[in-house]
């Protein structure tokens, strides 16, 4: 545990912060421009990674384990989320026969 | 305050008996029978007479000046007192006298003139109101008490004027007498309202005297005399509110000659008389009055030249007499004013209803170039008219004569060139009356239609009773030339204080009557050769032949000019607020803020477009901005 | 604490229950459940007791808004009874579903700590994004659902990242060390605090349908089935502000500059966008949820003007409003079936030609939302405003108070229609539980116009 | 406890009356409420008034629950009581759906309109002032006109504008009171703002009064919605509601924001007196009877607002007692026209003329509330203008002389208006129609009695106020003299 903490240490937290950082724009835009809903549940998901990613080198650097206590948490629900996500995906697929997030705009104005 | 003159408590009944004559016929105006109405309400009105003859008698032997009878606080707010009360004063009781006798004579003759008409009932009781209201006028003890009176007796004579409502031109008639009245109520009122701020009080003898007090030409007193003076301009029917009166004359004989000649056209001339003391004090005002009255004098006379309907003409002379008052009152000769009131009342009155009786006899007709010949059908008539006709021309030793002269004098001692205009009118006045005299009675009968009868007894006694008056009414006040002692005019002192009092020399004056006269009687002669001699029948208003002759004979346009200036205007104005401002500014202001922001709210509707891209990139635009947003602030 | 573990078990009991096909007994039992967790909740009124290290504390305030919350829920199960009669399969689960939302709700109202939030914000969602997809077979439901998940979890994205961003900033995830934290800086915080912060915020701001980001809300009350969105419109938008405010009240008060201001900026954006849109709106619910848009403006008003009764008028302007809301949609759902289907607001036409008592309570409901005495929805604006004014925020109470204006045109709009002619109308008719819920709940908005309630917390 | 029963009498009779379905018992019991409590108002002026009456009951909408009155309240309930009757009566003629109903609306808003005038709180006055609305809302919604749905909206929400308005004023108010935390008028009397504040607190308070009363550029809801409402709707509006705007403005404008009055004066006198000029010109050409005296009313009712902000003792009392005059003269011309229209099926008076032949009576009771209308003397009318004239006069000769404006063009339209309803040759249309009957005179007499008596004794009204005026006066600094402005 120790040295693991130390060893995520070896890198600036800068790098971290970064790179989380572009993980989650990465999964924004992916989460803006792509079209299949499949593919953005996975956009969805890496937002959710690069949050976790984040926590992870805070505690470390923290050295305080809450951080990562919260990881656990943040897997579970986003796993929870994303198999409601799915379920509503294939209702959807079987509704329209389509997976494109704009195909369904009934609601409106 | 209770007068201490025996029985004058007793006041109260003179406008009490034809108010009960007007509530009586009014409520019971569908059950009297046809003659019921009319004989009560002259009952009641010769009931008031009688008591105001009482009460002149108790007054006179009462060495009293005046006396007031309070019946209860009218309106009382703070400092504003006004009781409901009446003055008994020499001026207010030979006004009485005047309104109840004349008005009395009046209600008999019309027993017999509206006998065929279907309302004579509430005929009655409207001629019982306006009684009512006018004795209100003349016995109230203060201003506004005045101003019921002022304000009911134009009421009445709306209702009178527009009486055969049928008619819209009547009725049109009538709204413009009523309507004209009211521009001058609001400068009456207004002047008193400013009489009340100065004096804290309306009431006439508080009033009067503090004015004593006060220094003449203050520019507040000026004020109040020229406001006080557009009421009565309005109501006495002076330039520039004279139009109505000529108007007036829809309503039925009678109406004309008790309103518009007797009584309610002189509440101008009385109200005036009595702010005697108000008036002393605002030279400028007098000034006015003086131009007002000469102006109105002879312009109404020029026109009164070339009108053809009996009642038209009769109009106008009352228009010029009317000016003559003023002129008077100008000259701060308050008496003679009241004095030629007096006898105009007589024998304007006479000669009215003497009209009356010709229409009457000639089937409704009014066109004077369709009588003539009439005196063999209806001598008395004739004879009547006759006297009323001299009277008002001012032969001596008719009643006009000696009113007229006192006046003409007052204006000689002012200045000649006045003396000159009003002698002018007169002779005008004598003229044109002639001219009527001549064309009714003289000559051969033009209407071969009607079938002119002496008028029933009704009728006559009251002309006969007036002719009386008109021919020895000159005598209550025979002014010391003629070893009278000018009894009237002392008489009036007593309320009034004129500002001229001195006699002038009798050399003068006899110069002035003997000029007059030969004048007078040339112009009476020159009528007779137009009108007998060579029996000329005026053209009618079109085929007037000169450009003057046609202004004349079209009242110099005034009633077109009015219609022009005013009234066009007004509904001009109306229909402009309400189409433009109203409809097209002022409720879609409001509206379109409403329209606008449903607009707005469908723009941001159409925001919601259903599709998640849109609604993904507003959520990260809304986070960019708002991160843009807290870095900067 | 008992409270919510025995709503947790009694959710799982009604979800065995449904195998045992007999429908009527799970609004019995789920009641029962609710109004034992309500009696246990209200006996640890003025403990203030804390669990797991502080990570939840149950104090006055929370207790209140459970309470509330309770309250409201039961009247939407007793809605519900009715309204699942035509629902063959699955009802058990819908109870259930809404039972377990109720929990994520409890965590919100009595966290202390960030982790804590996230969970009952995620238990409260999650469950809500399965009931507004609740009709399987219906494209709008579907839509609803699908729009719903979506964006929730975009929002939880940033949400996580903020809360990550903070601990990064504080190394701790409890609310009153955050405040200590931030209060060291007086001010001026560190860029990364204070996006962490703005994204918490948002992320919050996005359960309570704040503009700019409620985009979401219209959709999806429009399309879950009606009962679910009462429950959104009610329990969720009361959730949502217990946690908001007292994210501010343990945390972040006084909230820095810039926030305050962004979150001023949210509050009449809500006020604007939502009156605006609800403007020329056709259809019933959507009209709801824009005012309910509008709504939370008000609520944000009374929850920035930071006073010592901030929370009572919170608590009162959020129940008075769910109070005034669940009928409302019980009224509406009535018309909706007499009219087979339709949801504009056409449908309320003759509704006072068949049944004037009930267009009676439909005026007192919607004069209570649009704020107008005697009803309770005037108190609570009153209220609000008292707040706002006595704090010196004229120019927005002014706004605020054209904006109430804006309101109610188009809520007397809905009341005119009820109040005309219909020319072909369909019989009306309602069971005696539901009238009943529509009266109890008009003369309760009219009582509490009448007497004032205020809760000391 | 007399205020709590005359303020709760009406609205309990009306919830009772929904229970019954029998439409001449349902009247007859509203009347006879409405009776009841003209007869408790009448009791209460005749025992000494100015005492206030208070319910501490903290708890009723968290405010203090105050009843009370001086003078100027006591006009208002008088108005207010002696009117609804007439109101109630005038609605035994129709056979309207829903009677029960519509004597509830108008009972319950006769209450909440005895509240407004009872109230000694600001917060409950605001109360029963919004109240009001919601009856009338109902009973313009339910038994108006043509285009009802649009009108009554328009004049609902235009209204409630003005009353937000005026809550955030109460509150921002109740703000400035400080540690007392209260909505009482005692209270807000004693706070004096600072003279910016008052400037702009003055338009948020009048904005409600302005577009109730309505004064010029506020009216534009008036004429559309007296046109379209139904008899007894208009009655209430035109006869007590609007002087819920003129009750309003005296209770909250001049003890709280005096300066602010001072100095907005001139201002609003002038939209005043615009408003009278403009509506009194407008009416001339009108040929919708209501349309007409819609505006009529207008014109006086500026008059009225005019003589308000002079706010010197004449016009306040010309003001308070043209408060009754005008209220009775104006119900009973409405309810003439709707007599009128009964009976001819037009409104419009280019198909009328020649009434008088046909209904002579009709005719005769017209005129007599014509000359109300138009303030000859021995009417109330005068008496009121009267007062009012002197009181503009005391402020501004000039202000008199627009003021006095209405004698004339009050008297042009309103005689126009006559003749070309009643005068005229016959008019084959309508000669077969019936004069007035006995239900007509119960209503009619009775006001027509009560402009003339008050017209010849109208002391027992203008002692009612001189307490309460006085009080009221001294809250200004009285305008300069007319005397002293005209002998410099």
């Amino acid at each position: 545990m120790k040295e693991i903490s130390s060893a995520i240490q070896l890198i600036p937290l800068e790098n971290y912060i970064g790179l989380s950082v572009a993980l989650f724009s990465i999964g924004m835009m992916g989460v803006l421009f792509r079209r299949n809903t499949i593919a953005i549940l996975m956009c969805l998901e890496l937002m959710f990674n690069s949050v976790n990613l984040l926590l992870t080198a805070f505690s470390a650097y923290h050295s305080d384990p809450a951080g990562q206590v919260f990881v656990f948490f943040i897997m579970i629900v986003a796993a929870a989320e994303i198999a409601i996500g799915l379920s509503i995906v294939v209702m959807m697929k079987r509704n329209v026969d389509s997976v494109d997030i704009n195909l369904l705009n009934r609601l409106k104005w | 305050m209770v007068a201490s003159i025996p029985y004058i408590t007793l006041a109260w009944l003179v406008p009490a008996f034809p108010l009960l004559g007007f509530l009586i016929t009014g409520l019971g105006k569908n059950r009297l029978k046809h003659n019921q109405a009319g004989i009560l309400a002259s009952t009641m009105v010769a009931l008031s007479f009688l008591t105001s003859l009482f009460l002149f008698f108790t007054l006179r032997s009462s060495g009293q000046e005046s006396a007031t009878i309070t019946l209860f606080n009218w309106i009382s707010a703070g400092d504003m007192k006004i009781p409901f009360a009446f003055l008994i004063d020499h001026l207010s009781i030979t006004m009485m006298l005047i309104v109840t006798g004349v008005g009395a004579l009046i209600h008999i003759y019309s027993i017999g003139y509206m006998h065929d008409d279907e309302r004579v009932n509430s005929f009655f009781a409207q001629m019982n109101l306006f009684t009512f209201s006018m004795l209100l006028l003349v016995m109230g003890a203060n201003y506004l008490i005045l101003f019921i009176g002022w304000e009911g007796v134009g009421f009445c004579s709306y209702l009178l004027i527009g009486f055969w409502f049928k008619n819209p031109e009547f009725n049109y008639a009538a709204r413009k007498a009523f309507v004209m009245n009211r521009i001058g109520d609001l400068g009456f009122i207004l002047g008193i309202i400013l009489l009340f701020f100065t004096f804290k009080s309306v009431s006439f003898t508080e009033v009067f005297t503090q004015a004593a007090t006060l220094q003449a030409g203050a520019p507040l007193i000026t004020l109040i005399t020229i406001l006080l003076l557009v009421g009565a301009v309005g109501k006495s029917a002076q330039i520039p509110l004279y139009t109505w009166l000529p108007d007036a004359m829809a309503g039925p004989t009678p109406v004309s000659a008790l309103i518009h000649a007797a009584t309610m056209v002189t509440a101008g001339i009385y109200m005036i008389a009595r702010s005697s003391i108000l008036y002393n004090l605002a030279p400028i005002t007098l000034n006015i009055m003086i131009g007002l009255g000469l102006a109105t004098a002879i312009f109404a006379a020029i026109i009164g030249l070339r009108q053809n309907d009996i009642k038209k003409v009769l109009a106008y002379s009352t228009v010029s007499q009317l000016g003559y008052m003023f002129l008077a009152l100008g000259l701060g000769a308050y008496s003679s004013a009241v004095f030629h009131l007096t006898t105009h009342a007589f024998f304007k009155a006479l000669l009215f209803l003497g009209a009356g009786s010709i229409i009457h006899a000639m089937g409704g007709e009014q066109d004077i170039r369709k009588m003539g010949g009439l005196r063999k059908k209806m001598p008395i008539t004739y004879l009547t008219f006759l006297a009323g006709t001299l009277a008002i021309s001012g032969i001596p030793p008719f009643s006009g004569f000696f009113s007229k002269d006192l006046i003409l004098n007052h204006a000689f001692e002012s200045s000649p060139i006045l003396y000159i205009l009003a002698l002018g009118g007169a002779l005008i006045t004598c003229f044109y009356m002639f001219r009527l005299l001549y064309l009714v009675f003289f000559g051969n009968q033009r209407l071969d239609t009607a079938h002119p009868h002496e008028s029933p007894r009704v009728m006559t006694i009251p002309l006969i009773i007036l002719s009386i008056l008109a021919v020895f009414g000159g005598f209550l006040n025979i002014p010391s030339l003629f070893g009278g002692e000018s009894g009237f005019s002392d008489f009036l002192h007593k309320a009034i204080t004129s500002k001229v009092t001195e006699e002038m020399g009798a050399s003068t004056e006899i110069g002035l009557i003997a000029a007059s006269l030969a004048l007078l009687g040339f112009i009476i002669f020159m009528a007779y050769r137009t009108y007998v001699k060579k029996s000329v029948i005026p053209a009618g208003d079109k085929e007037s032949q000169s450009v003057f002759a046609k202004a004349i004979s079209n009242k110099f346009y005034i009633d077109q000019i009015y219609a022009t200036l005013f009234e066009k205007p007004f509904g001009f104005l109306s229909d402009f607020f309400f189409k433009q401002i109203e409809i097209k500014v002022l409720d879609p202001i409001i509206d379109e803020i409403g329209i606008l922001t449903s607009k707005l709210g469908d723009q941001v509707r159409k925001l919601q477009q259903g599709i998640m891209s849109f609604y993904f990139f507003a959520m990260v635009a809304g986070i960019l901005l708002f991160i843009i947003f807290i870095l900067i602030v | 604490m008992s409270a919510i573990i025995l709503l947790t078990v009694f959710g799982i009991i009604v979800l065995y229950l449904g195998f045992a096909e007999n429908k009527t007994i799970l609004a019995p039992v789920a009641i029962t459940g609710l109004v034992i967790s309500m009696v246990l909740s209200i006996k640890d009124w003025g403990l203030g007791s804390k669990y797991f290290h502080d990570m939840m504390i149950i104090d006055n305030f929370s207790i209140a808004f459970n309470v509330s919350m309770l309250i409201i829920t039961i009247l939407i199960f007793l809605f519900g009874i009715n309204y699942y009669k035509r629902m063959e399969h699955h009802v058990a689960e819908q109870y259930a579903l809404m039972i377990f939302a109720l929990t994520g709700a409890f965590l919100m109202t009595s966290f202390s700590n960030l982790i804590m939030l996230f969970l009952g914000i995620e238990i409260l969602s999650i469950p809500l994004y399965i009931l507004a997809g609740g009709k399987k077979s219906s494209f709008r439901s579907n839509e609803a659902s699908f729009k719903y998940f979506l964006l929730g979890s975009f929002a939880t994205a940033f949400f996580l990242f903020g809360i990550a961003l903070v601990y990064g900033a504080s190394a701790t995830f409890y609310l009153p060390e955050i405040k200590n934290y931030i209060a060291q800086f007086n001010g001026h915080l560190p860029p990364m605090l204070m996006v962490g912060l703005l994204f918490i915020l948002i992320g919050v701001a996005f359960k309570v349908a704040v503009a700019p980001f409620h985009f979401w809300s219209p959709d999806v009350y429009e399309g879950s089935p009606t009962l679910v969105t009462a429950f959104m419109a009610t329990v969720v938008k009361t959730a949502g502000f217990a946690a908001f405010y007292r994210l501010l009240g343990m945390g972040l008060l006084p909230l820095p500059g810039p926030l305050e201001k962004t979150l001023w900026v949210m509050t009449m954006l809500s006020l604007l966008v939502g009156n605006l849109a609800a403007l020329n709106q056709t259809n019933f619910k959507r009209l709801l949820a824009y005012s309910a848009i509008v709504h939370t403006g008000f609520m944000m008003l009374a929850m920035l003007s930071q006073h010592d009764s901030s929370a009572s008028v919170l608590l009162y302007y959020t129940f008075v409003y769910s109070l005034a809301t669940v009928p409302l949609f019980i009224i509406f759902i009535h018309m909706k079936r007499a009219s087979n289907g339709l949801e504009e607001l056409s449908i309320f036409r003759g509704l006072y030609k068949q049944k004037p008592w009930m267009a009676v309570f439909m005026t007192i409901l919607l004069m209570s939302l649009a704020g107008l005495p005697p009803t309770a929805g005037f108190l609570a604006k009153y209220r609000v405003f008292i707040l706002s004014i006595s704090r010196g925020y004229l120019a927005i109470s002014i706004f605020a108070i054209i904006m109430a204006i804006i309101g109610i045109y188009y809520y007397f709009y809905v009341l005119r229609e009820a109040f005309s002619e219909s020319n072909d109308p369909n019989p009306i008719e309602i069971t005696k539980l539901n009238a009943a819920l529509i009266i109890v709940c008009g003369v309760a908005v009219l009582l509490l116009g009448l007497f004032v309630w205020t809760v000391p917390i | 406890m007399i205020l709590i029963i005359i303020l709760l009498l009406p609205v309990i009779t009306g919830l009772f009356l929904l229970l019954l379905r029998n439409p001449a018992t349902v009247r007859f019991i509203a009347l006879g409420s409405a009776l009841v409590n003209l007869i408790l108002t009448l009791g209460l002026i005749s025992t000494v008034p100015s005492t206030t009456y208070t319910i501490d009951s903290t708890h009723f909408m968290g405010t203090q629950f105050t009843l009370g009155y001086d003078g100027i309240s006591l006009i208002m309930l008088l108005l207010t009581n002696l009117l609804f009757p007439f109101i109630i009566l005038s609605g035994f003629t129709r056979a309207h759906i829903k009677i029960p109903v519509l004597n509830f609306l108008i009972l319950f808003t006769q209450s909440s309109l005895i509240g407004v005038f009872l109230a000694q709180n600001a917060f409950l006055f605001y109360i029963f002032w919004e109240l009001t609305l919601i009856p009338v809302y109902f009973i313009l919604l339910l038994w108006g006109g043509e285009n009802r749905r649009a009108v009554t909206l328009k004049f609902f929400i235009y209204t409630l504008t003005g009353s937000l308005f005026l809550l955030f004023g109460i509150i921002y108010l109740y703000t400035w009171t400080g540690s007392l935390h209260t909505t009482d008028f005692s209270a807000f009397n004693q706070l004096h703002l600072p003279a910016d504040t008052q400037t702009w607190l003055f338009w948020i308070l009048f904005i409600a009064f302005a577009i109730k009363l309505p004064i010029f550029p506020f009216h534009t809801w008036q004429p559309s919605t007296y046109t379209m409402a139904s008899k007894q709707g208009v009655m209430i509006l035109a006869g007590v509601m609007t002087k819920m705007g003129i009750y309003g403005a005296l209770r909250f404008l001049f003890p709280i924001v005096p300066q602010g009055v001072l100095f907005w004066q001139n201002t609003v006198i002038t939209m005043c007196l615009i408003g009278v000029v403009y509506a009194s010109v407008i009416a001339f050409r009108q040929t919708n009877i209501k349309r007409l005296i819609a505006f009529s009313s207008m014109a006086h009712i500026s008059l009225m607002a005019a003589a308000m902000f002079a706010l010197n003792y004449y016009s306040l009392q010309g003001l308070l007692f043209q408060v009754i005059s005008h209220g009775v003269t104006i119900v009973a011309l409405f309810y003439l026209v709707h007599l009128i229209q009964e009976r001819t099926g037009t409104l419009e008076l280019p198909q009328m003329g020649g009434l008088k032949l046909a209904a002579p009576n009709m005719a005769i009771l017209l005129l007599m509330v014509v000359l109300g209308s138009i303030a000859l003397p021995l009417t109330s009318g005068f008496v009121g203008e009267f007062l009012i004239i002197t009181g503009l006069a005391k402020q501004s000769i000039w202000i008199a002389v627009f003021g006095g404006l209405t004698m004339i063009l009050g008297a042009i339209y309103m005689l126009y208006a006559y003749q070309r309803i009643m005068l005229g040759d016959e008019n084959p249309a309508l000669s077969k129609i019936k004069d007035v009957q006995v239900i007509d005179y119960l209503i009619l007499i009775p006001l027509i009695a009560i402009i003339f008596i008050l017209g010849v004794y109208p002391q027992p009204i203008l002692n009612l106020l001189e307490e309460s005026v006085n009080s009221m006066q001294k809250l200004l600094i009285p305008a300069n003299e007319v005397v002293t402005l005209f002998l410099r």
